[in-house]
């Protein structure tokens, strides 16, 4: 079994309006230190191990469904566990 | 010979567009399953209908871009012959990569839903025959997910090929370029965020829409 | 895991007092049984006889309703209200209020709220064809407010649009009375064929209950039992009580619910939505509207979470289900359909002859009481009722100085109640259906029915202000307004549905306003002929002792006979006279 | 400088519709073996160093705006950037 965490953002060049908006309401809470925001998704997955390259596995999802290759980039960490996670 | 309308759980506009297309413009519509696996036969166009395919889940049209029934989508537009995707529609299709760049969520990051002034930008096309150049529509938009975005060097492209056929007047969602409906580069894929069967009818505010419809029907009529 | 108290532990330790029922009530349940009531008995008594499942505090005020005419065909006690409108269609409608939900989540909470009335409409045979809302919030200076509004026009928005029901209309004011208990009722219209109509009963020895739709989690149990009992092995902060709605699920379950009633009623006896009080109120109802009683094996119950004791399955507020009643022998075909839709339809129970209602867990019998018990024989109260101070001081009136026309009129204007309300309804898909011929042009709403040269005009008001000053006439008021709005756009008033949102019943102040309002609402209906068909009562709606203002909101339906008369509000052409109508 | 990475996730007993649809379409595109899916938010915020707590503002953050806190969880990691990071 795999733990797999996945990160999806905007590439640098598109602008991201949530995450001005949120920078914008962080600001008027007091917090205006906070000089940029990023938003992006995250994913969980639990993979069982079929033999096959996990990482391989990854890509193809993120290429082919979690990420939209026109206007996002991903990264991925991928750890072994024993067991389903609880 | 028949319109196909593609279905896929939480099309919602599947039958907006299926009333237009018989009560308004007097063709054969038929609904396609997103589970089948070919087009019905004497298919003269396929229309992808707007509404929250897969609830939109994780992007507008990711998900159902994988349905059975797209690759025969992608051989009927790789055959030349007319597709047109309307709002979630058009989100398919660039999922789909049957349409270059992507929608992202409206700069103002609330759904709105509205009449829209566009300017017709190319008049020379199946889909806008009936319309004139630079001619002010008013087609209604209704999305969260409409913000068109492609790279400088495929806006280049979209330029110079006329595959830019609606731009919004007074941008409401943070388009490209007010890019409100492209083709593809052969020209027979549309794709477009307004929608012109809320456009069909005069009793409901309007029937530019009309025009749309009549172009594609003429072309398909003259290339029997 | 939960641990359950034995059933005297339970009277010893006065559990029922924390779940809501009064030392009478358990009384009586004990009466009912002849015994003491087990932990999951106790639960679906508490849960039963609420206010919320029971009506018991307003259940005599709602006596004073007309609820019947020529032209009504289901009145209240049904998902929803029926209206014939000829040519062999009616029009079904109701209103429900999400304000507590909506005031801790308002994003959930309004989804969540637009969800369970949509069910209410398609659990009828009914297609729905139109959402509106009535909103009212606190002062829109203060932030949190401002979140609120938004994320509540967000959740209401987003599960409309998705269903691909257009939203078409609502009313939305602010004041401070509403800060920390804002107000989010929404009103569904659905058209129906005469012959399509559903009940929400369960019939027939032998014929199969089955569950369909998601699955059962731990959403908005409520917070009593988080209080009252240990979870061993899960940190406290891992649960939540909120309900998150899922409208592409809703969509797929409408179309298979739709499409089992249009195209296999021989085989549906009976369909309910899980709304409130989820799998208790819903099977109870079913079996008791019938004069049958019902088994139902928890083991089968779709769950979403592990652990769940039959407390939880039975009270959980999961969104998406719907509970049908299938005639024996047919239970494949009903399967077969849901899967079609991605649904799921899993039979979970049968009707019995015996009138208990009866749990099965872990093949054990964990819960036996009779039916008509559970349903029919709450309590009713008729609280004390006591004219509100500030209604009788008059010296406390103010009245407006008005020195400079145009100022005081641009300072309305600027009224966030006032102003245009374009920046909520604009997030709204409008449109969707094709059939919206107006949604600001005219007073009401409007939408036309396809196929023939008629429409619906369609409104929700409240004017809680007025209400406030005098609730008689408030309520009247507010009746004569929807009213005005459905003539003024060329349709007859044919019936309203309602939501009563007020304080608590046990203060009597709140209870005189109820009181009175209703009355006056009556009186009203009764003179338009439009009699109430359906609607739902929000109590205890106040904060700090201090209840919002009596507001009773007002959903009212009227039919265009002719699309030719639909009437407009703008001023058409330079030199056309102006009149004034009435006092 | 902090660079600050923020998640945040739905708690284990709210429904998640979004983690369903995608474990759904993943197993039709081949990928059998993923067995669960949870979609959450992540942020990455750049703050400017002010000399009070760091912890303490993203915490607040977090249950201000970041999370909604009677529906969701979150967790970050705060590393010290000596400049802003390209
Ligand atoms: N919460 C809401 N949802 C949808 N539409 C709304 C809402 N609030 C107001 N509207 C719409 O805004 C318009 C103006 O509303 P309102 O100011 O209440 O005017 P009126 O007093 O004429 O009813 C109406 O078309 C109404 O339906």
């Amino acid at each position: 079994m795999y733990n797999v965490k996945v990160y999806v953002t905007y590439k640098k060049s598109i602008l991201d309006p949530q995450g001005e908006a949120i920078k914008t309401a962080l600001h008027r809470m007091e917090h205006q230190d906070v000089m940029q925001v990023t938003v992006g998704k995250y994913f969980e997955m639990q993979i069982k191990d079929n033999g096959q390259n996990i990482d391989e596995q990854v890509n193809k999802m993120c290429d082919e469904l979690l990420a939209n290759v026109n206007m996002e980039t991903y990264r991925y960490e991928i750890t072994e566990a024993a067991k389903v996670e609880e | 010979m028949k319109y196909s309308i593609i279905r896929f759980p939480g099309s919602n506009c599947d039958w907006d567009m299926f009333y237009t297309l018989q009560d308004v413009m007097n063709v054969t519509p038929v609904f396609v399953d997103y589970r089948e696996e070919e087009l019905p036969e004497n298919t003269a166009a396929v229309f992808i209908p707007g509404g929250f395919s897969y609830g939109d889940y994780l992007r507008s049209g990711a998900i159902a871009r994988f349905s059975p029934i797209m690759e025969a989508v992608k051989r009927f537009a790789d055959s030349g012959r007319p597709v047109v995707g309307i709002c979630n529609g058009f989100q398919v299709l660039t999922e789909a990569g049957l349409l270059p760049g992507a929608l992202r969520r409206n700069d103002s990051l609330n759904f709105i839903c509205k009449p829209q002034k566009l300017t017709v930008e190319n008049s020379q096309t199946r889909f806008t025959s009936r319309f004139n150049l630079n001619q002010t529509v008013m087609f209604p938009i209704a999305h969260g997910e409409g913000n068109y975005y492609c790279d400088e060097d495929t806006l280049k492209k979209l330029e110079s090929n006329q595959q830019i056929l609606f731009r919004y007047q007074g941008n409401p969602n943070g388009s490209t370029d007010d890019i409100a409906g492209i083709t593809n580069e052969r020209g027979n894929v549309l794709g477009m965020m307004p929608h012109p069967e809320r456009a069909s009818d005069a009793l409901l505010g309007g029937a530019d829409g009309k025009l749309l419809f009549q172009s594609l029907i003429e072309s398909v009529a003259q290339n029997i | 895991m939960m641990t359950e108290l034995t059933p005297t532990e339970i009277r010893d330790q006065k559990l029922y007092l924390q779940w809501g029922l009064s030392e009478d009530e358990y009384q009586q349940i004990q009466n009912d049984l002849g015994r003491l009531p087990n932990f999951t008995e106790t639960g679906l008594f508490a849960a039963m006889w609420s206010e919320h499942c029971s009506y018991k505090n307003s259940k005599p005020l709602l006596k004073q309703f007309p609820t019947t005419g020529d032209q009504i065909l289901q009145g209240p006690g049904e998902g929803a209200g029926i209206v014939d409108i000829g040519d062999g269609q009616a029009v079904v409608f109701k209103a429900e209020s999400h304000n507590h939900p909506t005031a801790v989540e308002p994003y959930q909470g309004a989804a969540t709220g637009v969800g369970g009335i949509v069910r209410d409409i398609f659990s009828m045979g009914a297609r729905p064809i139109a959402l509106m809302d009535s909103l009212h919030f606190g002062e829109l200076n203060d932030a949190h407010t401002k979140y609120l509004v938004d994320q509540t026009i967000a959740g209401i928005g987003d599960y409309g649009n998705c269903m691909g029901i257009p939203t078409v209309g609502g009313e939305t004011t602010f004041d401070s009375i509403y800060q920390s208990n804002p107000v989010m009722n929404a009103m569904c219209v659905g058209l129906l064929d005469v012959n399509d109509q559903q009940k929400g009963a369960a019939a027939g020895v032998g014929n199969s209950i089955y569950y369909v739709g998601a699955k059962t989690g731990r959403d908005g149990i409520q917070g009593a039992i988080f209080a009252s009992t240990e979870f061993s092995d899960e940190h406290e902060t891992q649960r939540s009580a909120v309900q998150v709605g899922d409208p592409f699920a809703e969509k797929q379950l409408m179309e298979a619910c739709l499409e089992l009633i249009h195209e296999h009623s021989d085989i549906l006896v009976g369909i309910q939505d899980m709304g409130a009080a989820g799998l208790v109120s819903s099977s109870a109802e079913m079996g008791a509207k019938a004069g049958y009683g019902m088994e139902i094996n928890l083991d089968t119950v779709p769950k979403r979470e592990n652990g769940m004791i039959p407390y939880e399955l039975m009270l959980s507020e999961s969104q998406e289900r719907m509970l049908l009643c299938i005639k024996q022998g047919h239970e494949r075909e009903v399967e077969e359909l849901f899967r079609r839709y991605d649904s799921e339809a899993v039979q979970i129970g049968k009707v019995t002859a015996n009138k208990q209602y009866q749990l099965f867990f872990k093949n054990q019998l964990v819960a036996d009481v009779p039916i008509h018990a559970l349903v029919d024989e709450a309590p009713v109260y008729r609280q004390p009722s006591q004219k509100p101070a500030h209604i009788s001081n008059k010296a406390g009136q103010w009245y407006p100085q008005i020195d400079n026309l145009t100022n005081t009129f641009e300072q309305i204007l600027k009224q966030p109640t006032i102003a245009n309300k374009s920046a909520i309804y604009e997030r709204y898909d409008s449109q969707v259906q094709t059939n919206t011929i107006s949604t600001d042009r005219s007073d009401a709403a409007v939408v036309r029915i396809r196929g023939t040269k008629k429409a619906l005009a369609m409104t929700t008001d409240a004017n809680p202000r007025y209400l406030y000053l005098d609730p008689q006439i408030g309520g009247q008021i507010a009746v004569s307004e929807a009213a005005r709005n459905i003539v003024a756009t060329g349709g007859i008033p044919l019936a309203i549905t309602d939501c009563l949102n007020f304080g608590s019943p046990e203060d009597p102040e709140s209870y005189y306003e109820l009181e009175q309002a209703t009355k006056g609402m009556a009186e009203a209906c009764a003179t338009f002929d439009t009699p109430v068909i359906s609607g739902n009562v929000s109590l205890y709606n106040e904060s700090n002792q201090q209840p919002i203002y009596p507001t009773p909101m007002v959903g009212m339906v009227g039919l265009i006979e002719n699309l030719d008369w639909i009437t407009t509000l703008d001023f058409k052409k330079d030199g056309d006279l102006i009149y004034v109508l009435g006092k």
